[in-house]
């Protein structure tokens, strides 16, 4: 049991410091999302479940999709900006 | 009858409710309306709060969970004087904001309207709640609501970049605050005030003590906008509306620093009186504070950015009062963060209404341009007066007590902090003043003939000739704020038995025990009985004089440079420009470089702060 | 500062304050030990004094109840400022209609994910009403079911019905379902108030332990929160799909 | 393992803000902000975790079994909402920030020279 709370502090360390090397913004969002699931299964092992659903619903699902969807605005107001040649 | 408490912050939100819910049919008239008038309705609640707080604190336990053998349940408003007054001040801020804001035609106004009242109900959470969590919720909503109202003009590409650094560099202030309350919390199993000091006070102050303290002291300092925790501000307070830059400059930076004098003296002040060196890093902070500001507003010529600097300075006069860590100081302190919030949020509107005639903000461009505008000419003359703390100013008895809380703590160079300081800002404002308002000066590569395009936040370059000046006088719902908010400043000053009051309610304001026991065990706190020595006028009077002298020689120096000797004006130059090199460089950063100062600044306070507690 | 530079102090700086946390974090209990009292007390007496099963829902919606209204007031507060600043933009950048809109989808949606995005739609909407119903009694509660919800109604839309989704919550609906969801959260603690007792008192009936209708105000609180997160989330995402219809093709939204 | 989530904590707020102070883009900035941000859930769950005790949920097992604090859980699902709310701001700032500068590089929206 403590091997696996180990195992996951770890694995939790780890992916939060990947999503911060990962330097481009798409891939980053698949990084985040993945950082949000493994959250959310550190707080299951924190006996936590409310914050783990709230978690797992917002840090894996929600914010990285507005994240997503932020960055499609962005490329389209770029694509639309080279046709006007602005 | 204390469900007061609840409703000065229930009221507000409720009613930015259903303005938002209510937007597609309430007509805009009856918005503005019903949003002045819930300000207005919770600034007397506040004021209603603040006499009954006079006889001892009101205690509120929501949901009715009153402690059980000294253990909170629930969450608590303690409301003494120093937190009602406070949140009067905000209650007064919000109310002339939204009475300026009348005239301006918004596309979104009923959502703006919201956002301020949200705002609003968030400070006055802020300075009721007895409850540290409960606080970090209230810091958050009003810091959200702000970082909405300082980006939402998208006309002003500036204050987007402005609301970013703000949002981020606060958002990580708000995250060390909730760093130390998880410490205290691991300690103490507690977040009602009272009862983390009582489990404190048990204790000494050891390492996690320590940690905890300098996590919330620097995630408020950031809200403070002390140095080296500013970068953000002047663009975000500068840019954003004036309605809410009223606020800004008026009210929020002061409750970082409130937050940081409360939680100190109910949380912490037990294990920490022992910390003697604390004073002294304290005073650092306050005096770098006060000085960058001073100088940086000296170097502005954009009138919001000048009066955002001068919010900086003054934090760090104000510091120094809360610092010293007595009474008196703290005494001082609040009557001259109250004076001076009135005095800032009036200058801010005359700032609004001279932008709104004049479409510019910037004084080189302005230049002789506003000899039409007599009564913004006097509003600014006398917000300087009120900066410099001139008797019958508010500004002026906060100073007197922290004067002789200085010489009380064996500090008395803070004197001359104080009077080099309040002269630095003021003259700002009185150059100018000078520049737009007489014509004064040489004209500047800058002036309106050349018409860069710079940084104004109306539409600058050529076009904004005089062509598009009013020429009207302003309407009352404009110039109405700015006089009624100097003369409370001035009420503030000469209302009787200000003095005792004030002394009184930081008596109470710095006894630890006496607030858990109000708090926990509902004990009033006994009344006023002790007499306190009558505060010396003279002194501070001369001091006050000396420095709008100095304020009013160094915008005349400014102005006419060529009126100096040579000597003079070749020695000034020389140490002048590389100061003011040195300085607008470092402040030319982005968001990047104000993460990089906050942390810097959290790795030398908190060097400091654990040498001293060794 | 150039990026080098600040890079070098930033990690020097940092070096310094992480030792200084680090420090200060030894202070704490060890990991796993648990001193209270906070967290002890409620634990015994929660379910007996508010017969709500789930004592963390007892905390958030009752004994720190006031906490929860700040905190969907934050949502509140960032949902207008989201919605201010897009829509703002929406309306400058905003063109008249040069092409039909009834076609508009999300582009490259296969026909499967269309089916497979539809057939999901009912469950989790289930599943988010069951999530916030229950918030008392089990894990969730109407944070996490509405957000939930408005994951439902994104289904929507990747299913590539965009003007479904526009026809089944336009922005008044929204508005008004989080504005009447957080207005709901005050009303209940005037109703306190109003009871003769203090704001966001649980003056509702308690009922047992377990069962649907029990912990007086708490599920009545859970409902409004629901309807303001569904409404708030669905907003946030659709201001965000909107900026970026609205570029992709410009037109008129219906 | 006495010790290693508060240090997870304290490596994820530096990282997070060393994220911040080197970021070329804005979105990268903010998604570095709310890694920042999960190290206040991990400390604050942290410091309620007990061993061996349950969910604070009794509907299975009997008040009086050994749980975990409820507290901090209500503290965390408030801290969660706070961070969301303020990345889903800061994201429609980027955006507008976009418009304008057209650039999501913080580098090039430094404030011009008063």
């Amino acid at each position: 049991m403590i091997v696996l709370e180990v195992a996951v502090f770890l694995l939790v360390a780890a992916a939060g410091t990947a999503v911060v090397l990962t330097r481009d913004p798409l891939n980053q969002a698949i990084v985040a999302s993945f950082y949000g699931l493994v959250l959310g299964i550190m707080f299951l092992v924190y006996q936590a479940p409310d914050v783990a659903l709230s978690q797992i619903t917002v840090g894996a699902v929600a914010l990285p999709l507005m994240i997503l969807l932020a960055l499609a605005k962005v490329r389209a107001l770029e694509g639309s900006r080279g046709r006007d040649d602005r | 009858m204390d469900a007061l408490a609840a409703l000065s912050v229930a009221l507000p939100l409720l009613v930015a409710a259903a303005l938002v819910g209510l937007a597609p049919v309430c007509p805009r008239r009856a918005a503005d309306a019903a949003a002045v008038a819930t300000a207005a309705v919770v600034t007397v609640l506040c004021l209603v709060l603040l006499a009954r707080s006079l006889d001892g604190p009101v205690v509120y336990w929501f949901g009715g969970w009153t402690p059980r053998d000294g253990i909170a349940l629930g969450v608590a408003f303690a409301v003494d004087p120093v937190g009602a007054a406070l949140a009067t001040l905000a209650g007064v801020l919000a109310t002339a904001a939204l009475t300026f804001s009348w005239r301006i035609f918004e596309a979104v106004r009923t959502l703006h309207h919201g956002l301020m009242l949200v705002f609003l109900a968030g400070l006055v959470g802020f300075c009721l709640s007895g409850d540290l969590f409960n606080m970090f919720v209230f810091f958050e909503l009003f810091s959200v609501a702000a970082y909405a109202l300082t980006g939402y003009q998208t006309t002003n590409p500036g204050s987007v970049r402005g609301a970013l650094n703000f949002a981020i560099t606060n958002s990580v202030g708000a995250m060390l605050v909730l760093g130390g309350i998880a410490l205290l919390y691991g300690r103490t199993g507690a977040l009602n005030l009272a009862q983390l000091g009582q489990a404190l006070a048990r204790g000494p102050a050891d390492r996690l003590v320590v940690v905890a303290f300098l996590l919330l002291m620097v995630g408020f300092f950031v809200k403070a906008a002390v140095v080296p925790f500013h970068f953000w501000l002047a663009d975000a307070y500068a840019l954003a509306p004036t309605a809410v830059g009223v606020l800004f400059a008026g009210v929020v930076s002061e409750l970082g620093l409130y937050a940081v004098a409360r939680v100190y003296w109910t949380v912490f002040s037990a294990p920490l009186a022992r910390v003697e060196g604390l004073r002294g890093v304290l005073l650092l902070g306050a005096v770098a504070t006060a000085l960058v500001g001073g100088v940086m507003c000296l170097l502005q010529h954009h009138l919001a950015r000048m009066l955002a600097y001068a919010t900086v300075s003054h934090v760090g006069l104000t510091l120094a009062g809360f610092a010293l860590l007595v009474p008196v100081g703290a005494a001082g302190a609040v009557l001259y963060l109250l004076a001076d919030g009135l005095v800032k949020g009036s200058l801010f509107i005359t700032v609004g209404i001279v932008d709104h005639h004049l479409h510019d903000v910037d004084e080189r461009r302005l230049q002789g341009r506003g000899r039409h505008m007599p009564w913004a000419a006097a509003l600014m003359v006398a917000g300087a007066l009120g900066l410099a703390g001139v008797p019958p100013f508010g500004t002026f008895l906060g100073k007197a007590l922290m004067e002789e809380a200085a010489l009380e703590a064996g500090a008395p160079w803070l004197i001359g902090l104080f009077v080099v300081v309040a002269a630095l800002t003021s003259a700002a404002l009185l150059r100018a003043t000078g520049r737009i308002f007489l014509g004064l000066g040489p004209p500047g590569p800058n002036s309106a003939a050349a018409g860069s395009g710079g940084s104004g936040s109306g539409p600058p370059g050529p076009g904004a000739g005089r062509a598009g000046d009013h020429h009207r006088r302003p309407h009352p719902t404009q110039l109405a704020p700015a006089v009624v908010l100097l003369a409370a400043a001035v009420a503030v000053g000469l209302a009787p038995g200000i003095i005792d009051a004030a002394e009184d309610a930081a008596e109470h304001f710095t006894d630890r025990p006496a607030y858990a026991a109000a708090v926990l065990e509902g004990v009033p706190e006994p009344g006023p009985a002790v007499a306190h020595p009558a505060t010396p006028f003279g002194g501070p009077a001369l001091w006050a004089v000396v420095s709008a002298l100095l304020g009013l020689g160094l915008a005349f120096a400014a102005l006419r440079p060529d009126r100096l000797p040579d000597r003079v004006r070749g020695g000034v130059t020389r140490l002048w420009d590389p100061v003011a090199a040195g300085l607008r460089g470092l402040h030319d950063g982005g968001i990047g470089d104000s993460v990089t100062w906050l942390v810097v600044g959290m790795a030398t306070f908190g060097t400091l702060v654990a040498v001293v507690a060794r | 500062m150039t990026p080098r530079l600040r890079r070098r102090v930033f990690l020097a700086a940092a070096a310094v304050a992480g030792a200084l946390l680090l420090w200060g974090l030894t202070g704490l209990p060890d990991y796993g030990v648990y001193n209270g009292p906070y967290g002890d007390v409620l634990n015994r007496v929660a379910v007996a004094e508010r017969k709500a099963t789930n004592v963390v829902a007892s905390v958030t919606f009752d004994y720190r109840g006031v906490d929860t209204m700040g905190e969907e007031y934050i949502l509140f507060a960032a949902v207008l400022g989201v919605a201010i600043l897009l829509r703002a933009q929406r309306d400058e950048t905003e063109q008249p209609p040069d092409e039909d809109a009834a076609d508009r989808r999300a582009p490259g949606t296969s026909n499967a994910v269309r089916v497979i995005g539809l057939a999901l739609v009912g469950p989790v909407v289930l599943f988010g009403i069951y999530v916030v119903s229950h918030g008392h009694l089990s894990p969730g509660g109407g944070f996490q079911g509405g957000v939930v919800l408005a994951t439902a109604a994104l289904l929507v839309f990747l299913s590539g019905e965009y003007v479904t989704l526009r026809r089944l919550s336009p922005e008044v609906v929204l508005d008004t379902a989080e504005s009447v969801g957080a207005a709901g959260y005050v009303a209940v603690g005037l109703l306190g108030v109003a009871a003769g007792a203090t704001f966001l008192a649980n003056v509702l009936p308690l009922g047992h332990p377990g069962a649907l209708l029990s912990a007086g105000t708490i599920p009545v609180i859970n409902l409004a929160v629901g309807l303001e997160v569904a409404g708030g989330f669905v907003l946030l995402l659709s201001e965000f799909l909107e900026q970026t219809l609205v570029i992709r093709r410009p037109g008129e939204v219906t | 393992m006495r010790f290693l989530p508060y240090a997870v904590a304290a490596w994820l707020l530096l990282v997070g803000l060393y994220g911040i102070v080197t970021s070329r883009n804005l979105v990268h900035m903010i998604t570095c902000l709310s890694v920042a941000q999960s190290s206040t859930y991990i400390l604050l769950l942290s410091v309620g975790f007990e061993r061996g005790g349950t969910a604070p949920i009794f509907l299975d097992v009997p008040v009086g079994t050994k749980a975990v604090d409820p507290v901090v859980g209500a503290l965390t699902l408030t801290d969660i909402v706070v961070g969301a709310t303020v990345s889903a701001l800061l994201l429609a700032l980027a955006v507008q920030a976009h418009k304008h500068h057209g650039t999501l590089d913080p580098e090039r929206l430094k404030p011009e020279r008063d």
